[in-house]
């Protein structure tokens, strides 16, 4: 029996663009592993993702994701990726749209395409890669960077990060989720739901930047990082009165030594349009 | 036991491995960062870092027998390293495209 | 019960009186508009009122999105052209500036689209309801980097239609953005233009990759503009802001961003003569050349007209393409000739002509908020003439 | 060839409104027309403006706005009045409302001047609202007789625009047709009699003779 190396290749290579790759970001981003739970769940909803689906990314290092993978895909100007993929969208209804960008893309210089997709209800999946810093630039402060961490624009504690989970359920999207990227196993039906759904749909992928952010703020490598995830996640209890859903219940908890020490994880919202 | 438990080439690691020796596990070392999350997420204690490194100057996942195609770790490499194949798949007039 | 609204159709062939803004989004429509995205600012915004009474209600129809912002509206439409839809947006003076960032991607990406700048007089908030001609340069040089984008530039709401048509065409024809100039003068006077019948006028659609179209009669050639792959079609359709290769992937090498960028330049210049002419009135035997473009060569028209009855030999140049900039033409116009440019601007016009023929000419800079009137451009030929 | 007609008034007065009736009642009566409009960004208290250039089919009109010596120049507010005096000509035929233009200082020489109880007698008809429909008739009727007339006489202004013979007439039926066609439903009747009070007015001013 001998093997035959050209066929070695990853199991989902056929949805990777090869020749870009090996990819740009850090040893043990977890930019990697979402991008692959996306390409899974993208694969799970059974659509084709060149002729059906779109990956719209804005700048930073979770930018460059859309380059990497064979969906028709945009990599558009810092914070417009909302924008761009609502053009696409409605130029074409048919297909089914991602955008898959950074806290910092996101929710700084993009914050108000957010919460006007949210409030528009134009149908969107939006999959933002919280690592509360901006990467690509050298780790400045990002608006989910945490009080009392330290990052190279922290002057004194003038950081109070947003919950993206509360901001997405307050400007309306249908479909909140959040999971951390050590959620491998689940994310992929999560991203399948959050297509299928009807509606703009929000996921909070709580991510690591063990290079940078990490180093200087309790989770130094990436397997640490990894088991802090899953120890600090506490899945939701979804209750009648919509307690859940309060800002402190929804809110992470974490601290500059050890990492996080909540992560409140569990789809928060589910509605159609 | 089959004759050939691990196959190297210049980029890649192969180890035939499952309780049945039916699943070939792919380590793809061009693309390895180093970043041992394999190594921590395995349930069965199946990996361990390499001690020489990669071209581009890496330590890479190396696989010690215990490995049961389960499949975590290929979920959590962030680099696409890992990967695993049925053996009919893989070998020389193998089925597989 | 719910009422059958009845189908419009894209040409509302015949005769109308209305405004240049009016004009502007049915010359969109007519060539085939389906995404139109934008934000109230005056005094363009009666382009997109014109547009959600149109474009949702037509036979097919096309989508209508009021964004949050301008930067928002360049964005989405850049996305909606990438659906291969003709997609456009209108703004004004402060909005034209939000939106240069979005400029710059769409010229990078190669995006046909068609944005309206309706001028007001800056700069910041101005004067919102008065006319300028101050963002000529902007045109060419508002965003960052090199590059060159077809600009066009009506005097009339005939024009303001017909020259919108000509925008989506160079648009699709040489996959670029194209700006259309108008100002707040031409956006509300009213005066007749007429819709041709529905397929009167040549529509130009984009090319797939590896498939020539035509346009004016001319084969445009694949080595200058390269056939566009959209998406949900067959190939991996990408593209990104970062230097790229004909595939769309990053690449960041000098020869390919040379090779690129220098094609995206060519692809105009090569061209260029398809675009459309500055018009010529009584330039035959004149000895004072008149340069202008927009509502300020209607004022320089008149102004001809009455010099001309007392004998003072003066001619018009009124441009139409503003950018790529027609030198050659201009010089051999204004050989042995004086010259006066008039615009509602600081040097902006001014200095585009100077360096054209290379030296210094007379100018009327009249930025005011109102067109400099016929008595100030007479009062100016009499001072050249002595 | 051309008659210009400078109509000034304030914000809330419908001047834009009587503007753009009697650019589409020439238009309809297949003239070239252009109406220039300026605005302030208030929509009430304003100064507002309309000017009118009506030309026959075939010719360019350049510049939109009236520079110099209107054919008519319509005051409904003294800072219309105020703001445009200077602009009167030899030619220019002055329509003042008598309640809102107290002070007519006439200074230049002019055509003809008349204050004309525009106001007043849409307070008869119900509204003062109406007050430029009324303007709006009394027009009417010196374009309708006299146009060619108040045109003829601009030729000596515009001397290049001599031996056209087209004539620049405007019927009021074309002026009837353009406000039941752009008027709101509910107030298409009122201003239907303001038209028609206004034209009256005009027919029983034999303002020919003044000419």
């Amino acid at each position: 029996m001998e093997i035959d190396f050209s066929k070695l290749h990853h199991n989902l290579e056929d949805k990777l663009t090869s020749k870009m790759l090996p990819h740009i970001w850090c040893s043990g981003c977890s930019l990697g592993t979402n991008l692959q739970s996306l390409v899974r769940g993208a694969t799970l909803t059974g659509l084709d993702m060149d002729k059906e689906m779109v990956m719209i990314s804005g700048i930073g290092c979770t930018g460059r994701a859309s380059g990497y993978v064979e969906f028709d895909g945009f990599h558009t100007t810092h914070g417009r990726a909302i924008p761009f993929a609502t053009g696409v969208k409605t130029g074409n209804p048919n297909l089914e749209v991602i955008v898959f960008s950074g806290d910092g893309d996101l929710f700084s210089i993009g914050g108000n395409h957010f919460i006007h997709a949210a409030r528009r209800k134009i149908d969107l999946t939006i999959i933002c890669t919280n690592n509360s810093v901006y990467g690509l630039t050298g780790g400045q402060a990002s608006p989910t960077s945490f009080e009392k961490t330290t990052t190279t624009t922290t002057v004194v504690e003038n950081l109070r990060p947003f919950n993206l989970v509360d901001l997405a359920l307050g400007a309306g999207a249908d479909f909140v989720a959040r999971y951390t990227s050590a959620h491998f196993k689940i994310l992929p039906r999560i991203i399948k739901t959050a297509i299928e759904t009807d509606g703009v749909a929000f996921i909070d992928l709580i991510s690591g930047c063990p290079a940078i952010y990490g180093k200087k703020n309790g989770y130094p490598t990436p397997e640490y990082m990894v088991k802090n995830f899953l120890e600090a996640s506490v899945e939701i209890e979804v209750k009648e009165d919509g307690s859940h859903l309060l800002p402190e219940n929804t809110m992470m908890h974490f601290d500059r030594t050890k990492g996080y020490t909540k992560i409140p994880v569990g789809i928060f919202r589910r509605q159609d349009k | 036991m089959t004759e050939l438990p691990v196959s190297h080439n210049k980029r890649f690691d192969a180890y035939v491995v499952g309780k049945r020796s039916n699943r070939v596990f792919v380590v793809d070392r061009d693309r390895c960062k180093g970043c041992r999350i394999c190594v921590s997420v395995c349930p069965y204690e199946a990996l361990a870092m390499s001690t020489d490194k990669t071209d581009r100057g890496y330590f890479y996942p190396v696989e010690n027998g215990k490995c049961t195609a389960c499949k975590q770790c290929l979920y959590a490499c962030p680099d696409f390293v890992l990967s695993v194949h049925k053996v009919e798949e893989v070998v020389v007039g193998g089925d597989k495209q | 019960m719910k009422v059958q609204m009845k189908k419009q159709s894209r040409a509302l062939s015949g005769r109308h009186l209305d405004s240049g803004n009016i004009a502007v989004a049915e010359g969109a429509i007519y060539s085939g508009l389906h995404g139109y995205y934008g934000y109230p600012i005056a005094p363009s915004t009666s382009v997109m009122e014109r547009i959600v009474k149109r474009l949702p209600n037509l036979e097919d129809p096309g989508y209508f999105l009021q964004c949050e912002d301008e930067i928002a509206s360049i964005t989405s439409t850049i996305g909606c052209s990438w659906t291969r839809k003709k997609a456009m947006t209108a703004t004004s003076g402060p909005g034209f500036s939000l939106m240069q960032e979005g400029i710059g991607l769409a010229v990078m990406t190669e995006t046909p689209l068609v944005l309206v700048n309706v001028m007001r007089g800056g700069p910041s908030t101005g004067l919102p309801t008065f006319p300028g001609q101050q963002e000529l340069m902007q045109a060419h040089f508002g965003s960052h980097g090199d590059y060159i984008i077809p600009t066009f530039a009506p005097w009339s709401v005939q024009e303001c239609f017909d020259l919108m048509v000509e925008a989506f065409n160079t648009a699709e024809a040489l996959r670029t953005p194209v700006f259309l100039l108008s100002d707040q003068v031409l956006s509300s006077l009213k005066e007749k233009f007429v819709i041709p019948e529905e397929g009167a006028l040549e529509i130009v659609n984009r090319a797939h990759p590896g498939e020539t179209i035509t346009w004016k009669g001319e084969e445009i050639s694949e080595e200058y503009v390269l056939g566009m792959n959209c998406f949900g079609e067959e190939r991996k359709a990408f593209s990104t802001g970062l230097s790229h290769d004909e595939s769309g992937h990053v690449d960041l090498s000098a020869g390919t961003f040379s090779r690129m960028t220098s094609r995206m330049f060519s692809k105009i210049e090569k061209y260029q003569h398809l675009l459309p002419k500055a018009v010529h009135h009584r330039l035959d035997d004149a000895e004072i050349v008149i340069v202008s473009f927009g509502s300020t060569a209607r004022s320089a028209y008149e102004a001809v007209e009455i010099a001309r009855e007392s004998g003072k030999k003066v001619g018009l140049f009124r441009l139409r393409t503003l950018w790529p900039f027609p030198t050659k033409e201009l010089e051999e116009v204004t050989k042995d000739r004086e010259v006066i440019v008039v615009e509602m601007a600081r040097d902006q016009l001014t200095w585009p002509v100077e360096r054209a023929i290379l030296r210094r000419v007379y100018y009327i800079a009249y930025p005011q908020g109102v067109i400099p009137p016929p008595s100030v451009i007479l009062g100016k030929i009499a001072e050249v003439g002595e | 060839m051309r008659i210009k007609v400078k109509i000034a008034g304030v914000g809330g007065q419908g001047v834009q409104l009587i503007g753009k009736l009697l650019a589409e009642s020439a238009f309809r009566a297949n003239l070239n027309v252009v109406q220039g409009v300026k605005y302030e960004p208030s929509t009430s208290g304003g100064l507002t403006v309309a000017d009118v250039t009506i030309v026959p089919e075939d010719e360019i009109i350049g510049f939109p706005y009236i520079e110099t010596n209107p054919s008519i120049l319509l005051v409904l507010a003294q800072r219309g009045w105020d703001e445009y005096k200077h602009i009167v000509g030899e030619n220019t035929i002055i329509l003042a409302d008598e309640s809102n233009v107290k002070s007519l200082d006439l200074e230049i020489k002019h055509k003809a001047h008349y204050t004309i109880p525009f106001g007043k007698t849409a307070i008869e008809l119900g509204t003062e609202k109406v007050m430029n429909v009324v303007a709006l008739g009394f027009m009417a009727e010196l374009l309708d007789f006299k146009g060619n007339y108040i045109s003829d006489n601009l030729e000596e202004m515009h001397p290049h625009d001599s031996g056209d013979s087209t004539l620049l007439e405007v019927a009021p039926e074309k002026f009837e047709e353009s406000i039941i066609d752009l008027s709101l439903q509910k107030f298409r009747e009122v201003n239907i009699n303001a038209f028609k009070r206004g034209y009256d007015m005009s027919m029983s001013l034999d303002i020919k003779d003044h000419l």
